[in-house]
């Protein structure tokens, strides 16, 4: 009953659409839709953004954004859809780096789902951002180390 | 046996090809190829960090490889640093 | 620092619109942004809904929507900008009936406001549910008991 | 005083004109309009339920009314049973 959609979206072709994520999570049995989407900032520690170029490992971060749905439907049960996209090439500030969303009956288990959604994104999906300063440095963002034998109920709760 | 080591994140740094091809002894652990690659990028890439190196993993194209583990049988894997994507 | 928009839309003229909260939530300072959107469900408490009327006190709920904004930067601090609209009127299955947002320059933040605003708008705003069902019958829901002296720190935790 | 009560939720199905007027003798509290508005509940609607109104509100068009508050100069209150938003 989980449907789930998961996409890579190549900057120089499309946009990051977050109305087709809510559509894609809706369902007449579900009363809440949580969805967060990430931004890219004019601002990271104290250093003037131009933008970010994300790298990704497109196969295995794929099946990472549907482990992460599959974590989701683990934790508040099948009755619920998600969707997992992020943007991969050079982004501008303000553009849309990740949306991900949550459709399910209740708030409570939409918000727990895309809280885990956007977590598994961020800590276990192969993805690199380098940051492109205003004055002309570019920088690899230091990140969460990856571990072989990830347990499938860990989520870090700092922010990276 | 030749493996295929796609590099991503801050290794494309030291390879724009995006890719490294490496010659590893038979039978194969990924910790060989982690020996193998380190040994590389220390005597060919001025950029290479070895720090970076420890706190990467290995990977095949569906899953992440255990330091004891076999290398794939296709003999194509990428090289993981730390991500930080979203 | 704090943006604010507070709307009451009447179904017969217009519908809540996901994608103007996104807007008018960002900023280029702000890297997440989290939302809620609540849609009227075709089954509450096992019976099938037609649709659902939202009976609302105009004035008092829009104050009550702003200390919700008030909330969540109390919560977060002042670097944010929020968001709540929520429907009145008769809507069908699937129509949006909430819509809260909130961003801030990171997810943490993001998601903690908005569930603030949905929490308070859910437990503390004047507004009533009337739910049609297919049978003919049309039933009050049974709600949050106000209380004229509330803790503003109160938040219940319970669905409903 | 004569005082405007507006109706919402489940005690619109008492008076389909949604608001009701009543005279309370001053000086009025909230309390003094809850037992009048109880009174003509009873007396003059079917539908009237005592619980509901036992778990409702006063309100002003800006804030709740606590019971021992004086009733609003202008006259006109609300009465809010429980909320169920969203």
């Amino acid at each position: 009953m989980s449907e789930v959609e998961c996409l890579i979206v190549d900057i120089a072709q499309a946009r990051l659409d977050a109305s087709a994520a809510l559509e894609f999570v809706s369902d007449p049995g579900f009363g809440g839709i949580t969805m967060f989407v990430g931004r890219v900032r004019d601002l990271n520690h104290g250093r003037s953004v131009l933008g970010v170029s994300y790298d990704m490992f497109d196969p295995l971060a794929l099946k990472v954004f549907e482990r992460a749905c599959a974590e989701a439907a683990a934790l508040v049960g099948p009755r619920i859809r998600t969707y997992v996209a992020h943007a991969k090439g050079r982004l501008a500030v303000g553009d849309l780096a990740v949306v991900v969303a949550a459709g399910t009956p209740h708030r409570d288990e939409a918000f727990r789902a895309c809280r885990t959604l956007i977590e598994v994104v961020k800590h276990q999906a192969p993805i690199w951002k380098q940051e492109h300063y205003v004055d002309g440095d570019s920088v690899w963002s230091e990140g969460c180390s990856l571990c072989a034998a990830p347990d499938p109920g860990h989520t870090h709760s700092h922010e990276h | 046996m030749k493996i295929s080591i796609s590099l991503y994140g801050a290794f494309r740094e030291c390879d724009p090809r995006g890719s490294v091809e490496l010659d590893v002894p038979e039978p194969a652990k990924v910790s060989d190829l982690r020996a193998a690659f380190e040994a590389h990028g220390l005597a060919h890439w001025p950029a290479f960090k070895p720090g970076l190196l420890a706190a990467s993993v290995f990977a095949s194209e569906s899953t992440l490889l255990r330091e004891n583990e076999a290398l794939p049988a296709n003999g194509r894997v990428a090289v993981l640093p730390p991500v930080s994507g979203g």
